[in-house]
This record gives C-alpha cells, structure tokens and sequence, in this order.
C-alpha cells in the first residue's frame, strides 16, 4: 500500500521563450546514412525502430551517403534546388504584397521547402495530394502558372476560385492537389477515402496527405489512421513536425511524450521519422512509401522534422512566444543551402550559379506578381463580381438562392 | 409493384442504384455483412460484395470524412448514420467539408454523397435513439435535406438523392419503418401493405427533390408537416373533424414555397408540426417564411406542434411525442382565432 | 471605470473570476503563454499560473470533453474556441453531453462551463474567419447562449456566464472587438473609448442573463438585433430618419419575450437582423415567436436582414455583410407595407 | 521503378460467420505468470513489449503463478466471485424482465464481468469510473442496492433517473460510477478532464475510463490520449476487447493489424494487455496502473481481453453474423469457472458451496426484482410523472420550459 501524495499537474513547457537562449537539445540527431532502409516488404512490427530515430541523407559535408540515398541525377538535384529557391522568392513576393496591402493575409512555408517539392517531384502526376496551407512548393514544385497563384492570393478578377477563399488557399486539381481547407485536418481522412476510391475501383493512382504536427491532434488524424489500417489504403500519411503550432511548441500536441511518427506503430502502420531539411531524405522516403502503396502494401506515416522559421501568418508575430533567433540554432539547418552545398560538393554547382538563380526566380516572380496585379488586387477592388457568391454551393441554383441573388443587385 | 416496408424501399432504391451506377458504395456501422441494425442494406454486400458494401470503424466523423474524399474521386457513397443521435461528430466533415467543398475548389471538387440515418421516436429509445436534428442541416448551405413519409417517396427520393451530384442528407423516421403510425401508440400496429404508399415499382424511379406533396386537400388549414408527423397531421384531421390540408413537405431544402404560399393562401390558417425540438426548430424557418410569403391571407396566428425543448424522455415517451390530441388542439385553437 | 475595448473587458472579466473563485480554469490553443489570437486571456498565465490558464492540443472535441470532465468534477472551465467556425469538431461533447449531463444523470452530475468563440465577419477572415452559428447552440436544450455587443455587456455577462451552473456559450463578434462598427467599413475605425459601452467597471459585476436590452428607444418599428448588427441598425436608423427602437437581444437563450413582446405590440412592425446566413437562422425563431406573440398587432410583414445562404466569401465580403443599406431598405419595406 | 499493378481493397473478415466452425486461432494465449511485472516506475519506452502479451495469473489447473500475483486473500477472492455470481444473476433475471416486457430493453456483460467487479473492488471509493453501458458489474461489487438498479431498468416511480433514461443507463455518483452516456467512447476524455482536475487541485482521486474496442476508433479515444499524455493525467484508460462490437468483429475497428493496447504506445503511455476473464489478472493489472497513476506517473492504458458471450443487447441476434457456440470455443474461458477453480483448488471452495451461492444470489436478485416491480414498471405505466421531464434541463427552469409545461397539462 503506497501512501497519498498530492496530485501534480503535467504541463509541457518549450525549452526556450522570447529573451532566453534556444535550445534544441530535446532533439536528437544521428549522424547521417546510419539508419537502415528495410525492403518495402517488411512487417511494421519489424520496423519500429524507424519510428525513434531521425532518417538522413545528407552529411556535414554536403555528402550524400547511406542506404536511403534516392541517387538522383543532376538533372533532377538542380529541378530540385530550383523549386525550393522559387518558393521562396514567391514566398518573399507576397509577404511584400501583403505589407502593401494588396492581400489580406499571407503563409510562407520558410525552412519546410523540402518537403512539399521533393514530394511533388517524386510523386506521380495522377495522384492525388491532400496538402495544408503551408505547402506552395508543390504547386512550384508541379510548375502550376505562379501568375495563378499570385492571382489568387490578390482575390482578382482573375483568381480562379473567384474570390470566395482566403489568399493561398488554392485548389489545383490539374497538378493533383486538393482544394486546401481552413478546418486543420479534415483533409487527412479524405486523403484516405480517396486512396480507398482508387483500390475500390482497382486503379492505380495512390494518394498523401498531410497535417502539422499540432493538428495530429485533431480526430480526424485518428479517423485517417484507423481507415488506413482497417482498408490498407494506397496512402502516405505525413506529419509535418516544425515544431510550432502558432503559439505551441510541439510538446503541447505530446510530442514531449514521443515522437508522431511512432503514433503510427499502435495502428500497425509503418511510420519513418525523416529529416525534413534534407531533400534527398525527402525523395527517398516519399519513394519508400509510395512503393509500398502502389505495390498494395497499404499506408505508411512519415514524420518530417522541420523547422517553421517564419512567422505562422502574416497574422502572427512570434516574437511574443519564442527567441526571435531560434531559427538560427535550428540544428537541421536550411534546406536550400544544404542541397545548394551537395551540389557544389558534387562539382556541378558554384555560389555564382545559385546567385544567378535566385537572381532569375526572384525575377520571374516578381514578372509574374506584376502580371497578376494588373489584373486587380483587393487594394484596388477589382476582384471577382459579387454574382459569383451564389454559384457553386449548389451544382444547380436553388429558387432560393436566386431570389437573394436578385435582392443583393435591387438593394445596391 | 410490390408491397413495400419504409426499409424495404430503401433497401431497393440502394440495390437499384447499385446495379445502376457501380460507382454507389456503401458502408457504415454493421451495414455490411449484416444488413444494418435497421436491414435497410440486407443482402446488398452480398449481392455486390465487399468492396461496394462494407462495414467501418465505428466513427462517424471517419465515415463521413471519407466519404468525401471518395465522393471526390469520382464514387458515389451512401453511408448511414445509425442513428441520427450519433451524427454529431460527423458534422464537423459535413458542415465544413461535404458541404463546401464545391464552393471553395469553384467547382474543381465535388462530394456526392447520401448520408442516410434514422431519426424521431416512438421506440423507446430515449434520449440517444430518439433524436430529430434535421433542422441543423437546413441551417448548412450546401446540403440538400431530405425527410420521407412512405415508402413509394422514401425510394423516389432515395434514388433522387443518390443521383445528386451534391450531398444529400436523408433522414428515416425509424417509427414508420414498418407501417405508419399515426400517435395511437396503443392501438395495433398498421403494416404499410394497408397503405397506398406501401406500393412501391420494383424498378427505378425517381421523385426531384424539393417538391412538396398535398397528401389530404383541405380547405379549413394548412397544415405543414413531414415524416411521421404527416401520419399523425391525418388522424387529428379525421378526429377533429376538421378541413385541414396536408402538406408532405417530403424535402426540407430546397423547400418548396410554391405549394406552402398556394396553400396558406387559401386556407389563411396554418399549423407546422414536427417532432424536433421546439426552439430554433426547422418549425421556425417554416413559420418565419409562411408569414413572409401569406402574411395579408393570414386569419390565425401560425402554430407550431412540436417536441418539447428538453431531451427525448424514455418512461414519459407519449407524454413528449407530438400525437393527435396535441395536434388536434392547436387545429381547434387556430379555427377559433378570430 | 476604465475605458475597455470589448477584448479588454472579456480578459478583465474573467481575471475578476480567477481572483474569486480558483475552481475557474481557462484553456484552449493559444490562450496560455500567448494570451489567445485575439488577446483575451493576456497575462493571465502570468497572473493565474499555467495549471489554471494553459494551452491545449489542436483538438475542440478534446477541449469540450475535457471541460466536461472538469465540471463534473467541480471545476468551472473557461474555454476559448480560436474562432466559432471552428467549433463543429466539438459540438458532440456540446450538444451530447455538456448539455445533457444534468438531465441524464438527474443533477447527480452537471457540466457548468463558459465555451467563448469570435464569432462573425468584416475582417476579410473568409468562410472559415466569419462564420456565425449561434443558431444551432439555441436548438439544443440545455445549452444557454449569449452574444454581447459591446464591452460593458461582454463583462457582465461573461461574469454571469462563469457563474452559472449550465454550460453556457459565449459568442463574442470579432469585428467588434476594438471598436463599434457599423457596417461603414470606408469609414475609419471608431474606438470604443468613444463609446458609453466602453466605460467598464474594473471589478465584479454582473449582468443577468435572459435579459434584453432597449438601446434606442422607437416608435416606428422594431429592431431585433445582437452583436455587431446593434449598431448597424443604429446606423440604418439614423440614415433612414426611420424612428426604430432597436433591442439588443444580448441573450438568445432563454430569450426575454417580454421585451420583444412589448415593443413589437408597441410598434406593430418587426425587422430582425443577423449576420449568420438566413435558413433557419435564429432569425427564424425571432420571426416566429414574434408572431405568435405579436400577430394581432402586426401591422406589416416581419422581415429578416441576414447573410445569404452561402458561404461567407472573401473578397466580396461586403456585399454579404448585412451593412446599413440592406437594413435601411428593410426599413422602408416595412413601414410602407399596409 | 516499380511496374504497376491494380490496387486491391483490403477489408478484414472474421474467422467464423454463422454456420462455421469458429476459430480463434488469431488469439496467441501465452502460459499464465510467463509475462514479467516493470516495477511502476518504469518508463514507457521499457516496456512497450507489454502491449503485444497478455498477462495472465490463472494457470490452467486455477493455480495463481508468476509476478504478477496479487495475493489476495481468500475473503477478497470471496468478495469478487460473489460479485460475479451475482452480477450474472442479475443478467438473467433482467433478461427475463424484458421478455416479459417489465422493460423496454436490456445489455448483459456475460463473460466480462471479472473487469467491472475486479476494477471496482480495487479502486479506491472516491476515485470516480466512467464506464460503458456494460459495466454494471462495478454497481454490484460496490454494494450499489439491486433495487435501485432494477428500479432504473424498470423505469418506475422509484427510478432514481425518473424515467428519462433507457433501461441500463445507470448514474452513481454514491459509489463513484458516472453517468452511462449512449453516445460512444464520450466519456473517455471527460475521464482524462476529470482526472486532470483532480492534479490541478492536487488532490488524491484518480480516474478509470472504459470504451470497447469498437469505440477506440472514435475521435474521443484519441482525444483522451492526447489530453492524458500531455498533462500527465492520473486515469487509467480501459479498453476492454470482447471480440465484437455488435456484428463488427475486432478486425473492423483495427485489431487484426495491431493490439488496441499498442494504440498507446506513440502517445508515450504505458499499456497493458491483460487476460480479461482472468479475476486476478485484472486486480494485477488495476493495482499497478492506479499505483502509478497516484504516484504521479501518468495514465495508463489496458487493453482487457475477453468475448462478448451474449447478444450485443436484447436487440439484437448474434446468430445472424456469428457462429452460435463461438462463446464455447472462446480460449480464455469463462471468468466466474476459472475463480471458482482457483478457489477450489486452495481448498477454500466447493461445488456445493458455489450451487449454494448462485442459489442465493438468484433469491437475493429475485427478491431486489419483485421489490422493484411492486414500485411499477414500463407495463403497468406506474413511472415518473411527465412533469418531471421539464426538470434538469437546466438547474432552473426557464419561462419557456415553464410554459411548455403548463400546456402539456392543458392539452391532456
Ligand atoms: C479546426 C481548427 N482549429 C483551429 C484552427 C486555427 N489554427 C490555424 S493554424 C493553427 C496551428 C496549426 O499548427 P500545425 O498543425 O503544427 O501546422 P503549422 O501551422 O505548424 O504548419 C491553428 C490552431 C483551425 N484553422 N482549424
Ligand atoms: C456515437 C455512437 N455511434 C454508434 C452507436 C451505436 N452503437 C451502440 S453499441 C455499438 C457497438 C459498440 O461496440 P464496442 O465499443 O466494442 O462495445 P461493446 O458493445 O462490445 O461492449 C454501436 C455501434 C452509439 N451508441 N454511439
Ligand atoms: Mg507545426
Ligand atoms: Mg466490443
């Protein structure tokens, strides 16, 4: 018999607030190319340990070594790199326009560009991508007309969603990615319904999602789980862990407790935790899981450790909340100069060329933001006419709707 | 035609559409292997197997949020609730999602989809079997709200709703699965092979969706009802003695204004009832748009029969039930409004 | 008294609430160390310390649930939902258990908590920002349902709503925070230091729910109107030259009839005004009630000003919001009907 | 590259559908006392081997073996088989009641009843159970009077619920038993709250949540673990798996590809799998989880394993979708059979003894019956006046609920 002592409260707190030093000492890093690649067949009970540890490719050096090493051709490295550094000249362009006024609200995906281009490079382009806000890359990545997403971020007459949405809430089923919700996470189980539609019919195409870290706690992470084990859906199931969720730090979601890839392990899905801020550890994972999809292997979750260096939103000011340096002691670094390092180690890239880059995407973008602009923007109200807002709740209009149509246009 | 249960219809419109279109598939709790606790998929995972017919987890919100990314993909899913009582945390996917996802992709996304539940009391179930939330879905727009009386409709609709390129929620008052019931809860129970609407074509057929139904002419009042409460509308009719007109109003978006204002236009007198909650009830919306439509025809002041505003009772069932004597004094109240 | 914006008075009424009762917790996501996406809970993790004021995982089921667990402990839970379009995950634990746990278990347990949400549009927030969907809460017994339009009511009621034993839903229009807002949105902004309402006591009172207030006193027509629209039809009134008495609702469950009562039977003419979208919105059961309270004293058709049944868009966000043009025409309708 | 095959739907089957012979080959049963007990301050990380065994205590013979012995003593052991006994009186007696149409409807927990009544009786009174509508075992054990529960099932004058409630849906506050909620897997978070109320206090009670397997894919299951993880809750979180959730086999919600105790394990908290029919398993695995959680350890989960032996509820027909005599195969027996052989085989207990307590426990339940009876029942109408279903809506009544009533009475 144990004798009483008073109950304790448990409140996970970050190891670092604005004005003391960051630390990032909670997160361990292997050294790279340590982690073994099991064949695509093997049991998740085997493979459990990927869960725990942190999948790498690249070295210190700018080496690429180890079993998970994708081999990309230099071809696709320089795609690759080219993607990642558009994103954020984009990224740089609209946080401008929104300074000016010319959008009401901007997401930069700063220190996570890895992610979303290395998935959509190694993804095929008939499957589907259930993305976040926080995954422009693959529209970049997919080469989707930046003067299109430029036109929806500006809400102009132009704006292909007519606009009815937030600024980057884009919808591209051309490049295969899904309209983007405002509700966190109720994208991760369509992800799974969808990839069950496609084994339901026998197809091919397979399907990912993706949520935050901070949204896995939302039911809807465990509704995608749960179908995705059940069915074995052709699904990739990715957490992508920056380590923030506007405010709270990862520890709030219980990342303290574990790590979000091993939430697959009770489900019996296999789970890879993965260096989001290596872009060949992105191919290479992104390949692993989608092998196993297409060959009727079921789901797999990959945790991607990252960083979210920007502000949430243009909303969000961080420095209320964290060391406004943090970013800088982030130990997985940048992942544009860890690939621009690879390259210049491999030979076929130089500091000069990678200027000359940034140089032509910042200009490219901003050809494509100027374009976008003179089709209006919400500073000069050329936007899509008020009309519009009654069309598409319904496929067909209802009499109702019509008659409020009319009584919007007589009381102007 | 044949003689119809309410579940058999649907039983029917689902295995007609199946054979249809082999992009319908079904799932939800116990509906796969054996038949849903209501048998309204018996036989159908059989008949088409279980890729097309299947059973979930038991997680509403799962089952609706896949639903739409099926939806998305191009099937056309038919999922049921097991009971209305239990759609709650499947609303977050239908209100948010299912609901809108048309408006905000312009179109480049859709999710059709039929979410079929049972609903209203009468079984004593209590509060968590007993449940009529339909007024929450008309609050939503973008979801189509669907409530049958008969058989012969709940197929026509079934099918309807099904064939809708938007998400179409369907609700099945589980007391006239049967037979209907008209609140004469001691009196033996009606099967619907006595009933006209018991008679059901065996082939496909289809009602549109948003059209009201007269179901008795009148000339005294109007009464709005639908489901159960249509059956129950016809007994105080018949025990009152009084002239009432009966509209079925078999959807409840898009509602058919047309045939309410024709009707309340000429009797000037009406009476909504339903068995839902009382306060913010589908009722309100009635009586808001009856008065906005007839309010110069208007003799009486518009009643509303409804549940109480308190949770479904068990043991005290009939005493919360809307049936014939409630219904029966507002007809006598409104008559006598001067 | 102190100059308080409508944020100000909120984090000020439930720091006076902290301070006298320390079974009063806060939590949602964001409102510990940050202090919430719109400051409400501002220093009070400092304050209180993170037992009593602490952030939560991204999960409203969770939160409501929790809070639920923690009233039936003994707890008094103050929650804040990051905006009400966000509340859906968590209505299951709302309207399932929150507001049925003293029914089903005869008092033997009960959930008395305050569940805050912004509510409403005017911040280019788009349709998951601006969402209104105070009608559902007021369909569900048990839930009581309150929405302030202005900082002096905020505290009080606030105040009131962290006392009551019943799980009590806050809504609270975003739009307002900082300052009244009329529906001018080209007008600059006016801070509530220039408004009577923004004179706020600093410690405890409390303004009783159920009660509405008259804050123009009419003899043309009248208003019914909560939150931000209060002062847009203050505008509309003013611009039209139209004498309407406006009341502020502040409650809308339980709603305070006689008040509504009493006016409409004064002014024989009734416009209601919502920003949530119109089909079965509360407007709905405003209209009805009226109705059956007010009908032989209605001299005209009740009409209702509301968002349109779609989602709310982003950049035509003002030819949604119901501004004072929209309640101005309404205004005229209704005194030239005969 | 990977050549492409069609996908395949992959959709779990039960062993055995009516007319089969059934299996549960799928269940590996290890021998009594092999599974070693972690000390309980133990790191989750240790012991996640815990949730993929099945720690039992009764060998096959009855004989009490291995660490995880309780020792109880021979009156304790005693207490818990009359319980049982009784509970199971209990069962039929209601049974019957409803074939008699006495109530509307009614739900057995034959073959679990060693998890309620060992829980129960190894908890302390003032931690607080939020059980499942198939724990009435926990009533029993804690003396909660027959009369009362009969009054609730017979929904008459003297329910303590006045009638609102279906048949079952107990509340006890008295013995710290919750209020039954119709709505799934709910309260398992409002245990999580609950218990994180008490820390926040700093007092001494604890709380158990229960949900079936079949629940565990509902958004609140993962929401008590992501809520119990995080602050560190002291509850502990019951799953018991009873092989059915109606006519859904465990595979359905996920079991065929992992256990339900694993689910715990990516939050970072400790489970259990335990033999759920095996009395001093269950007293085992309580105590050593109610220890950590008064230590400040944290939650944990069990995972309870047991068969459904009954129909889901006296709606429904097991015959339809499962193998009639499956119960007689079940390898983990009876829970009542396997106490009564223990205590036999310590010489404390006989046959005789045990007709003889059934036999009183059936009179002792017959007479709590007839008591109630004479109270009313649904039959003859003798229950609740409808003016009490206006009451408890709120704590006070509004005008509007006033006014309803008052019309109710007049339109009699
Ligand atoms: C259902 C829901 N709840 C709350 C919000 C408000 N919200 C928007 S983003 C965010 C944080 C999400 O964090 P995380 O999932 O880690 O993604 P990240 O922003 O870090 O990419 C929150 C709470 C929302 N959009 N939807
Ligand atoms: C939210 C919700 N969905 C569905 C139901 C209907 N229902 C009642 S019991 C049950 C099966 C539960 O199975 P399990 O969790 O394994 O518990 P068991 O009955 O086996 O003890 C279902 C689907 C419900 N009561 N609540
Ligand atoms: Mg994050
Ligand atoms: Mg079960």
């Amino acid at each position: 018999m144990i004798e009483d002592v008073p109950l304790r409260f448990g409140i996970p707190t970050p190891p670092a607030r604005p004005g003391e030093m960051a630390d990032f000492s909670y997160l361990e890093v292997p050294a790279a190319g340590t982690v073994e690649r099991p064949p695509i067949d093997t049991a998740p009970k085997d493979m459990r340990d990927l869960a725990y540890t942190m999948i790498r490719v690249l070295d210190d050096d700018g080496a690429a070594v180890g079993p998970w090493n994708p081999e990309l051709d230099v071809t696709s490295l320089r795609d690759g790199l080219r993607a990642m550094v558009m994103t954020r000249s984009y990224d740089d362009r609209m946080t401008t326009a929104q300074r000016q006024g010319k959008t009401s609200f901007y997401i930069r995906c700063t220190g996570e560009e890895a992610i979303a281009v290395g998935h959509a490079l190694e993804l095929r382009p008939d499957d589907m991508f259930f993305p976040t806000y926080r995954q422009q890359g693959w529209l970049i990545a997919r080469r989707w007309p930046l003067v299109d997403m430029a036109c929806q971020v500006f809400s102009n007459e132009k704006d292909r969603l007519h606009g009815r949405q937030m600024p980057i809430m884009y919808s591209a089923r051309d490049v295969g990615f899904f309209s983007i919700s405002g509700n966190l996470g109720t994208q991760y189980v369509q992800a799974v319904g969808w990839a069950m539609a496609s084994a339901i019919k026998g197809d091919t195409r397979i399907a990912s999602g993706v949520v935050g870290e901070g949204t896995t706690a939302e039911a809807d992470f465990h509704h995608a789980l749960t179908f995705a084990t059940t069915y074995q859906a052709p699904v990739i199931l990715n957490v992508v862990n920056n380590q923030w969720a506007i405010s709270s730090f990862q520890g709030i979601a219980g990342g303290s407790r574990s790590t979000f890839a091993a939430r697959a392990i009770g489900y019996g899905i296999p789970a890879l935790r993965v260096d989001g801020n290596d872009y060949l550890a992105v191919i290479a994972a992104t390949r692993w899981a989608a092998e196993r999809a297409r060959t009727n292997r079921g789901p797999t979750l990959i945790e991607w450790v990252t960083y979210r260096a920007s502000a949430h939103s243009t909303s969000d000011d961080p420095s209320r909340y964290r060391p406004v340096d943090e970013w800088k002691s982030w130990p997985l670094g940048d992942p544009i100069e860890r690939l621009k390092t690879h390259l210049i180690t491999l030979g076929v890239w130089s500091e000069e060329q990678h200027a000359a880059l940034i140089a032509e995407t910042d200009a490219e973008v901003l050809a494509a933001a100027r374009e976008a602009e003179s089709y209006g923007t919400l500073l000069d109200g050329r936007v899509a006419s008020a009309r519009g807002i009654f069309e598409d709740v319904f496929k067909d209009m209802p009499e109702h709707l019509q008659r409020q149509r009319r009584q919007m246009e007589d009381e102007r | 035609m044949t003689a119809m249960t309410m579940n058999g219809a649907i039983r029917s419109a689902i295995d007609v559409m199946m054979e249809r279109d082999n992009n319908v598939v079904v799932f939800g709790e116990d509906v796969g292997y054996f038949g849903g606790v209501f048998r309204c998929t018996e036989g159908l995972q059989a008949k088409y197997g279980s890729e097309r017919v299947f059973d979930t987890p038991i997680t509403e919100g799962g089952i609706i949020g896949a639903a739409v990314g099926m939806g998305a993909y191009g099937l056309r899913p038919v999922v049921e609730i097991q009971f209305a009582d239990y759609v709650y945390p499947g609303l977050d996917q239908l209100i948010s999602e299912a609901a809108r996802l048309r408006y905000r992709s312009s179109a480049e996304f859709t999710a059709p989809m039929t979410v079929r539940m049972p609903c209203g009391g009468g079984i004593h179930g209590g509060q968590t079997h007993s449940q009529s939330p339909e007024s929450l879905f008309t609050h939503v727009c973008g979801l189509k709200t669907v409530l049958p009386s008969n058989p012969y409709d709940a197929k026509g609709l079934l099918i309807a709703a099904i064939e809708d390129d938007d998400p179409v929620i369907f609700l099945e008052p589980k007391r006239i699965y049967n037979g209907p019931f008209d609140g004469h809860h001691d009196k033996p129970v009606v099967p619907w092979s006595t009933h006209a609407l018991g008679d059901v074509p065996d082939g496909y057929y289809r009602l549109d969706l948003g059209r009201a139904a007269v179901r008795r002419p009148g000339s005294d009042l109007t009464v709005l009802a639908y489901g159960t409460m249509v059956h129950v509308a016809e007994a105080a009719a018949q025990e009152t003695g009084i002239d009432a007109e009966i509209v079925d109003l078999c959807t409840l978006l898009p509602l058919d204004t047309e045939t309410i204002q024709k009707s309340v236009d000429k009797t000037g007198r009406c009476v909504i009832v339903h068995e839902a909650t009382r306060t913010s009830g589908f009722g309100a919306e009635l009586s808001a748009t009856v008065q906005e439509l007839c309010f110069y025809r208007l003799e009486a002041p518009i009643e509303r029969v409804t549940g109480w505003d308190t949770p479904y009772p068990h043991a005290q069932e009939w005493d919360y039930f809307p049936g014939p004597a409630r219904v029966g004094a507002a007809f006598r109240r409104v008559m006598a409004a001067r």
